[in-house]
């Protein structure tokens, strides 16, 4: 199982240098999913234990289908203004939903 | 408690005066260099020599109580800006000039003194000070301005490409943020009629329940938060500034956007407290930072980047510490900002030692440098694990608080993060001190008329207080959890 | 409310909001810019319209009321408290003429890094700016 | 009356200058606007500000402006 990981990571990275760079990618690989699993349970444990399943369930589901998702979130953080400009708008909105609505 | 301290202002007014002074002396090396070091001397011993209390600008003390909501009579108004200076102050005004005094000094030694430079380090100075002292909002606002424009000119001074793009986003953005305070300013001048933050706070803990208009300047301000600390949809721009910026500016840099966190959530717990929605948003968007910066950090290969994506991480550690809302969660985090800081300047200060003497921070150039510089390497290491939360040092003190506090705000899930999170850093620091100094292979080239006696002595003196504040972490630690307690929020 | 100060703020919205616009999604660099300055006079509007009181007279230039003065000494100034109830709120103004100077020098320094990126990249558009190589 | 169509005029001018093709054009638009601006001030009863817009927007801002622009479409004229 990890042998397969570890060639996925190798073909992804041929131009990233290997070795150190492949362990390094795998460590954040696992802080992500540990981060979306704690992420889950934090979120959905206030709300009651059946959502809190059905919640982790679709987000075990989810990292299957997105692993790795490292290199996804490398590609939504990069330098670009356009995409901070995205995200600082949804922040804007968030924000606004969030208190004005009260949730 | 309520004595009117004279010297107060001083921390503020002082940098500004030197500023102007050493802007008129450009291209007059020597005597900038030389009123610059008196005068750091000078800022290190006002903090010091300051009494605990207020300061009154124009103003006289409040008696009785605060004028009743939605009416602005002129007569009721309170006017005058008000400047506070408690133990928490104290120590970051402390924390504050040391760092800034070795970066004026790296910045002397290396020959690339400038009166405008100097100018622009001391006005970012005396606009951090400004923020942490002011009980005044719209104060704090425009001093918020102000620090946007010296920090970009600090960027723009490195005079490449890359800087002169970051710091555009930086100003494109804080126009944004800026009119986002001042328009969360403005409702709340609009509908409580007052500006000081201590009266506000009272009128709107009267006030009951936050109306819609409210509701908008949280959201607002919180949006200003967001962008001054660098915390999620401007992590990308905060790390951008820290790396393009010369690695003992960066230094300075990080320094001032964590206490300037600091300062302005304590600001937001005071004026609404009671919002408990607020903290929580902070506590999510706090914990987004760290998550991602971490992860992009263990991608970098590039020192001053990795370095650049540890701290905004790191920031998002201390906003954890605020976001979670408990007086010891508070504490822990405030207390985390300062160990944090401590040991991230030495690391940049590292990266400048290495991008002198190797004339490159990229990791894939960089080996076997322990044999030119043994010390640096040494000290990067014990950085390395002091950032890391390994137990002589700091960070060990405020981490294991921070998990303690997240245990007993119920969420032992963060405790649980946190540790992940710390393992994280270390793999991705450990990571480039291996590719810097423990690699083998060929010799790279080394500029030998780099020797950095003051690079290495600032680090020294920097990792012995790290270890200091580890092994009587309550000389610090205590005071902050008084004044935490005295907040009330 | 007056109607002319619910006026004032829904111009005041349209500013920011067109401001916002431009400065997010609008591609060329000194377009950005206007955008900039636009958000900074929708919110400077916000700020006077606070202090407008309809009917009110200017607190600045009419003098009505000086610090010193007593009815009985100057028969033509205002007494303290019907100067008070009637001139316009003199805080925001302050505020304003502050965020005005700090608009205008955050303004400069903007255009001067437009007018440097472009002499690197020889266009206006930011696109091409930030995601040409290095 | 006229206060309201000063209002009237800001908000289209801002419109105007944003989506204007031409930067000389709407660098006059946005004069135009901080002209109205200060104008709109006044009738706020804040004539200190008004003032001090009026030059800021009339003199320095499209000053600034025109050189920036000048800056920019010269060199890509050479």
């Amino acid at each position: 199982m990890l042998e397969k990981v570890y060639e996925i990571f190798h073909e992804k990275m041929k131009d990233k240098g290997q070795g150190m760079g492949i362990g390094s990618a795998l460590t954040s690989e696992f802080l992500m999913i540990a981060f979306l699993i704690i992420g889950t349970i934090l979120a959905l444990r206030t709300a009651n234990s059946t959502i809190l399943a059905f919640g982790a369930i679709i987000i075990l589901a989810a990292i299957l289908f997105t692993v790795p998702t490292v290199f996804k979130v490398e590609k939504e953080n990069n330098d670009s203004i356009n995409l901070s400009s995205f995200y600082v708008a949804l922040t804007l909105a968030l924000l606004f939903i969030i208190f004005l609505g009260g949730i | 408690m309520l004595n009117n301290s004279t010297l107060i202002p001083l921390m503020v007014v002082l940098p500004l005066i030197m500023a102007i002074l050493v802007n008129f002396l450009h291209q007059k090396d020597k005597s900038v260099k030389f009123i610059s070091i008196v005068s750091l001397i000078v800022f290190v011993i006002v903090p010091v020599v300051t009494l605990y209390g207020v300061h009154l600008f124009s103003g006289h003390l409040r008696t009785g109580s605060f004028p009743e909501i939605s009416k602005m009579l002129i007569p009721e108004v309170y006017m005058g800006i008000v400047y506070s200076y408690g133990t928490l102050q104290k120590i970051l005004m402390l924390v504050l000039t040391i760092i800034t005094g070795f970066s004026v000094l790296t910045v002397i030694n290396k020959k690339m003194i400038s009166g405008v430079y100097v100018a622009m380090i001391f006005i970012s100075l005396a606009s951090t000070s400004a923020i942490m002292l002011a009980d005044d909002i719209f104060n704090f606002f425009v001093f918020t301005e102000f620090l946007v424009v010296a920090q970009a000119a600090l960027v723009i001074a490195v005079q490449e490409t890359k800087s002169f793009k970051a710091a555009f986003k930086y100003m494109i953005f804080g126009t944004i943020s800026g009119a986002s305070i001042l328009l969360g300013i403005a409702l709340l001048l609009g509908s409580y009629g007052l500006l000081n933050i201590t009266d506000l706070s009272n009128a709107i803990a009267a006030g009951g329940q936050l109306n819609s208009i409210g509701l908008s300047a949280v959201a607002l301000l919180t949006l200003g938060w967001l962008y001054e600390s660098g915390l999620f949809p401007f992590h990308i721009i905060k790390s951008n500034m820290y790396e393009n910026a010369k690695p003992e500016i960066s230094a300075l840099l990080q320094v001032q956007s964590k206490f300037v966190l600091v300062a302005m959530a304590i600001i937001l717990f005071r004026v609404f407290s009671g919002y408990a929605l607020l903290k929580s948003v902070m506590l999510g968007f706090a914990i987004f930072t760290v998550v991602i910066g971490s992860v992009m950090a263990l991608q970098q290969i590039e020192l001053r980047k990795l370095l650049s994506y540890v701290a905004v991480s790191q920031a998002g550690l201390v906003a954890v510490g605020l976001g979670l809302g408990t007086s010891f969660g508070i504490a822990a985090g405030i207390f985390h900002a300062v160990n944090d800081v401590l040991s991230m300047a030495i690391l940049f200060f590292v990266a400048s030692f290495v991008y002198d003497k190797f004339k490159t921070t990229n990791l894939d150039q960089l080996r076997e440098g322990l044999h030119i510089a043994p010390l640096v390497g040494f000290v990067m290491l014990l950085a390395t694990l002091a950032i890391s939360g390994v137990p002589p040092f700091n960070s060990y003190q405020s981490e294991w608080r921070l998990i303690q506090a997240a245990t007993q705000a119920g969420l032992p899930e963060l405790g649980i993060l946190v540790i992940l999170l710390s393992v994280a850093t270390f793999v991705a620091i450990i990571k480039a001190f291996y590719m810097i100094f423990m690699r083998p292979g060929p010799e790279v080239e080394v500029n030998t008329e780099v020797r950095g006696t003051m690079t290495k002595a600032i680090i020294v003196i920097l990792i012995i207080a790290c270890l200091g504040i580890g092994l009587f972490p309550n000389v610090v630690y205590d005071p902050i959890y008084n004044f935490v307690l005295s907040l009330g929020v | 409310m007056d109607p002319f100060q619910v006026g004032s703020f829904l111009t005041a919205g349209i500013l920011v909001v067109t401001g916002l616009w431009a400065l997010l999604m609008m591609d060329n660099i000194l377009k950005k810019i206007i955008g900039a300055n636009l958000i900074g006079d929708g919110v400077n509007l916000v700020l006077i319209s606070i202090g407008y009181r309809p009917g009110g007279f200017i607190p600045e230039v009419m003098h009505h009321f000086h610090a010193t003065a007593t009815p009985s000494d100057y028969s033509y100034l205002l007494e303290f408290g019907e100067f008070a109830s009637n001139a316009s709120y003199s805080l925001p103004f302050a505020l304003v003429l502050t965020n005005i100077v700090i608009g205008a020098s955050t303004l400069s320094v903007m255009l001067a890094l437009a007018v440097v990126l472009y002499h690197k990249y020889h266009t206006l558009s930011v696109q091409k700016m930030f995601e040409g190589d290095e | 009356m006229f206060d309201y169509i000063l209002l009237f005029a800001v908000a289209l001018s801002a419109l105007m200058a944003i989506i204007q093709e031409n930067l000389y054009k709407s660098i006059i638009i946005l004069t135009f606007e901080s002209f109205s601006l200060a104008a709109i001030f006044h009738f706020l009863l804040a004539t200190d500000v008004a003032a001090v817009q009026a030059i800021l927007g009339a003199a320095l801002l499209p000053g600034l402006f025109i050189v920036a622009l000048y800056k920019t479409t010269k060199g890509r004229d050479e």
